[in-house]
């Protein structure tokens, strides 16, 4: 996680922070007041952050999406009322990169699935950086199948940079797994609201992701392909991902203005990480509208409007083709 | 609907000509030079060493399909949703493509008989964008198995893709959702879904309707998997053997339900439209 | 429907003072010596090293269940189909298991209330013929599903079976068939089955109702598999690891939901019954 | 197969069968007529035969259904107008012990599933003897999905000794495997003819099993568990296998009575491999007439028959529980 653009910029105003910090600690115990100083470079350091964090680039955003301290799906869910866990395909594996389980909002029983990356170097090994295997995402086909059995709302945290890309996973068949939450997620009669809260990582991230309402946090990305994939496959350079991130119009405002994104959750200047309590908090209620909103349709307008939904997106124009003319 | 030949001469244009052209071909698996009138009278398979040619979707309908073909869909073209513009434009891309293969984008869409059975037909073409899926691959897809659902016939897709196409973004991705969805409307009126997988079949292709089939075929040494061989390969930081995600390995490894060569392949789909018809009818 | 402490003093018989002579028992993991009426209060969980004794079906019913509990099934008793005899003939058998656990049969079926949420419950108990399933097993347990999907309640099933009963020979098999489609028909109404696998659970129990469960649980250390240890290791010709189809293990390999430890069990089914609900019903 | 009793006994009458053929071959070139030492070494011949097989004892027909030359699911299958094998679980293997595919039966189409042994050593290693992992079992159920979701009637093919009892099968979760081919053949909405023709060992025999038609051939076994598995459960000798083959009831005669079996097709004297052809005719014939007579039942009526059937499998009385009288 050395390399993120967010991190190093943060560096500086750490310095900042440290320095009103001492200086705080030093006017509650010494004589002289430097309350004005501290007012001072307090202006200051809101200045910087404003400046640094206050427009921020597709290539900053994702960055800000990576952030190692950006709260996880694990953030979100423990915030719930109650959860409890449910593990495994009931095949082969449980995978961690997923979680998943019954929860409670504001009484309500709902299941929530989140792809789970970890929060150090050691669980991120774990969680094989939130990149789930086949495995991982029959456990998404699973859950969703017992939501859909029991009657409750499907409440997903979108957080990977895509499907495991390793040996085993292309063994154990990784297209047939998305394809069949994809199934799973179009046939279920039970609302579903995704959110996005870290990265969005092309069929990976959408596994989780076909909703009746897709949320998406203010610095979050979701995109075809990440930059360096869609870079290396475009122009067989990696180094031009900030190019491909600029073009690929991967941030929560793009993707509102496609209408693939219903509702954007604003975080604070400078990112979710920076008040996880408060983007958590919102970001539940938002979800807990949106569930309480849909929990009103029958399974049948739930299925029709979601399948409108998806089967409008795209952009495209009716033309005449020459050849076939020419009888 | 037209005849195939007329159909075939007006789609293809002033293209066939210029294809034809090229008298030669070098077989890229056992180096063979081969006539290339010659290899298209043996189904685009390689007589020496039986490579099968990735085959243009005009050429595939044509040895598939009985006789005529009526195409759906092939007035819906591609937008520039991201205004891309790298070396060159989307939509010269696009104007580049659609002269160098006489396609209008990367899959043919329609309906006609194979083996005397009404079927739909959707064929991706990798010489258009890499049979990549934007919104009209989705489109076109989704128009067919609604229009087949309607009609309660049989759908069969030769998927041909190196997954989701770049310049559309996310666009493109959704397109994994509404080809997704259509399938699963189609296929829960039990109607039958069929899908031949042919070199290559990756990404966002291989993970939708590509593995949602009832019946999935593929052909002989197609490469097949989610992820391209490049990226697993940069991500184990190691050499793939050669044989890994070709359709033979994930028969082994049973993903898929049968390897098929060219030349028994419209028998083969014959014969399970036939198991799908519930059998012979006999007089 | 009977209070909870006659029901037990109906139903156990003689047997409780028989098995309250044995005072002390020693822990088959640490080999603690312990006080029985300890064990009775700590839910036969071992205090020093957590090991789980094997529950009666009485005590399992009566940490469970709120208060009441209205067996039912209870007069559904055994044949002798094979007319089977070895050391001891089938019957002698039966009745000696009978004195021993006094259970009739190796579940013990009926209705009741967890958390005040009303439930179908189904207990087995290792104690009787290794919680063999013969016929009244199977019997009993279709019984209970079949009127619970009467009444729309959720069933529980807490599972302790060495596999089918040998002695009622295929007959025994064909009640994984039964159990089976009692399951089915239950679940396929919209109801909410789940099971807690308790050591051991093996064989044809595992390998029907056990697995096809909403959500299963086990309960720590319990041993769960297919086939028994001792075949596995006749068939590898070698020791298998300590942890090798441990409740664990199987959370591990993805086969089953969640591992409880007994003290949490009740909460947990009380949680579990309240998501399968809809939520927290509040005024 | 060493070992196996029938071909023990065969070995004499192979010397036998080899003096007739050369006699006869002799005759047809020689002058002298031998004729009517033929045809008294031929009533000798079947003398000996009925009196080896006229009656088989349970431990025999132990034997018999595990005989190296009787003929396996595919040779039932082969015999069909048309088979198109399909592989595979979609998800991590294609399991060599469980061949399956549409199939023409006189014109019909079907799905038919069987347990496949090997007819040589280095086949049964690949097939693993006939015994299927939980991906050979996956498959049955992913395949007895496609016969229902196409309306096709199912018919199997029972010769396995058991399911798979290693490793990496208790690892794929064996039980889950197998409980979710009973569930899928207790809901299929189609005709099931199931026919067991070697040996039926065990759950793993009875995941291919429930069907609204079960067949038997005459000397093929079915069996709550194998002789050898139930005399080492109960007895803890696995050499009281004989004793316990008599105990268990597993004989096609057996199982008819008990309502278990429904039709059991006749083999000729000595066994199925004696006359494989005719075998394989009558059997195909007999499970034909067991399909159209299905075919002419709804779904609902088929459901409703099937699931009365097992219900009523079993033997148990009406007792009055004594001490809860006690109230
Ligand atoms: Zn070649
Ligand atoms: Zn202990």
């Amino acid at each position: 996680m050395s390399g993120n653009l967010i991190v190093e910029r943060e560096r500086g105003l750490l310095e900042l922070e440290r320095r009103i910090s001492e200086l705080r600690a030093a006017n509650a115990t010494q004589p002289v007041d430097m309350s004005s100083e501290i007012a001072a470079l307090e202006a200051k350091y809101q200045q910087i952050l404003h400046e640094v964090f206050g427009t921020l680039s597709p290539w900053e955003k994702v960055h800000m999406a990576r952030h190692p301290g950006r709260p996880t799906s694990l953030d979100y869910i423990s915030a719930l009322e109650r959860f409890d866990e449910l593990h495994g395909d009931r095949q082969f594996r449980d995978d961690p990169a997923i979680v998943g389980g019954f929860a409670l909002m504001s009484g309500r029983a709902i299941v929530t699935i989140g792809q789970q990356r970890g929060r150090d170097t050691k669980e991120n090994l774990r969680r094989n950086f939130g990149m789930p295997a086949p495995e991982g995402y029959r456990k998404v086909r699973r859950l969703a199948h017992v939501a859909s059995r029991l009657n409750l709302p499907i409440v997903t945290f979108v957080d990977t940079k895509g499907a495991d890309p390793g040996i085993s996973s292309e063994e154990h068949a990784q297209s047939e797994a998305i394809a069949m939450c994809l199934h799973e997620f179009s046939t279920a009669r039970v609302p579903i609201v995704a959110t996005v809260i870290g990265e969005g990582g092309s069929g990976g991230a959408l596994a989780l992701a076909i909703a009746d309402s897709v949320l998406m946090l203010e610095h979050s990305t979701y995109s075809v392909a990440s930059p360096e994939g869609c870079a290396a496959i475009l122009w067989s350079d990696a180094s031009k991902a900030e190019e491909a991130a600029s073009r690929l119009k991967l941030t929560a405002g793009d993707l509102h203005d496609f209408g693939i994104v219903d509702e954007i959750v604003p975080e604070p200047l400078g990112g979710a990480h920076r008040d996880v309590a408060a983007v958590v908090g919102r970001t539940l209620s938002a979800i807990e509208m949106s569930v309480t909103r849909l929990s009103a349709l029958s399974p049948e307008e739930l299925l029709e409007e979601r399948y409108r939904k998806y089967r409008r997106l795209g952009t495209w124009h009716a033309e005449r083709m020459e050849p076939i003319g020419g009888r | 609907m037209m005849q195939m030949p007329d159909w075939l001469r007006a789609r293809r244009g002033k293209d066939a000509e210029g294809r034809d052209a090229a008298l030669w071909t070098k077989c890229p698996k056992c180096g063979e030079v081969l006539y290339r009138r010659d290899l298209a009278a043996n189904a685009f398979v390689c007589p020496r060493c039986a490579h099968h040619f990735r085959m243009s979707a005009f050429d595939r309908i044509s040895s598939i399909v009985d006789g005529d073909f009526a195409e759906i869909g092939a007035d819906i073209a591609p937008g520039d949703p991201l205004g891309w513009s790298d070396k060159k434009s989307y939509p010269a891309k696009l104007r580049g493509d659609r002269e160098k293969s006489g396609l209008s984008e990367a899959v043919v869409c329609g309906f006609g008989q194979i083996g005397g059975f009404d079927v739909a037909l959707a064929v991706m073409d990798f010489h258009f964008r890499g049979g990549t899926m934007g919104t009209v691959v989705g489109e076109r897809i989704a128009l067919l198995l609604e229009e087949a659902r309607k009609r309660k016939v049989p759908c069969i897709v030769f998927t041909a893709s190196g997954g989701a196409r770049m310049e559309e973004g996310m666009l493109a991705l959704m397109q994994m959702a509404k080809t997704t969805a259509a399938v699963t409307r189609f296929t829960e009126d039990g109607n039958f879904f069929m899908t031949v997988l042919t070199d290559p079949t990756t990404g966002g292709v291989s993970a939708s309707f590509a593995f949602q089939a009832d019946v999935i075929v593929a052909e002989s040494r197609a490469m097949i998997g989610f992820a391209g061989r490049r990226v697993i390969e940069q991500t184990i930081r190691q050499k793939l053997p050669d044989q890994f995600q070709t359709a033979e390995f994930l028969l082994e490894k049973g993903a898929i339900d049968m390897v098929v060569d060219r030349h028994a392949l419209k028998d083969t789909l014959v014969r399970l439209l036939e198991y799908a018809r519930g059998g012979v009818l006999r007089a």
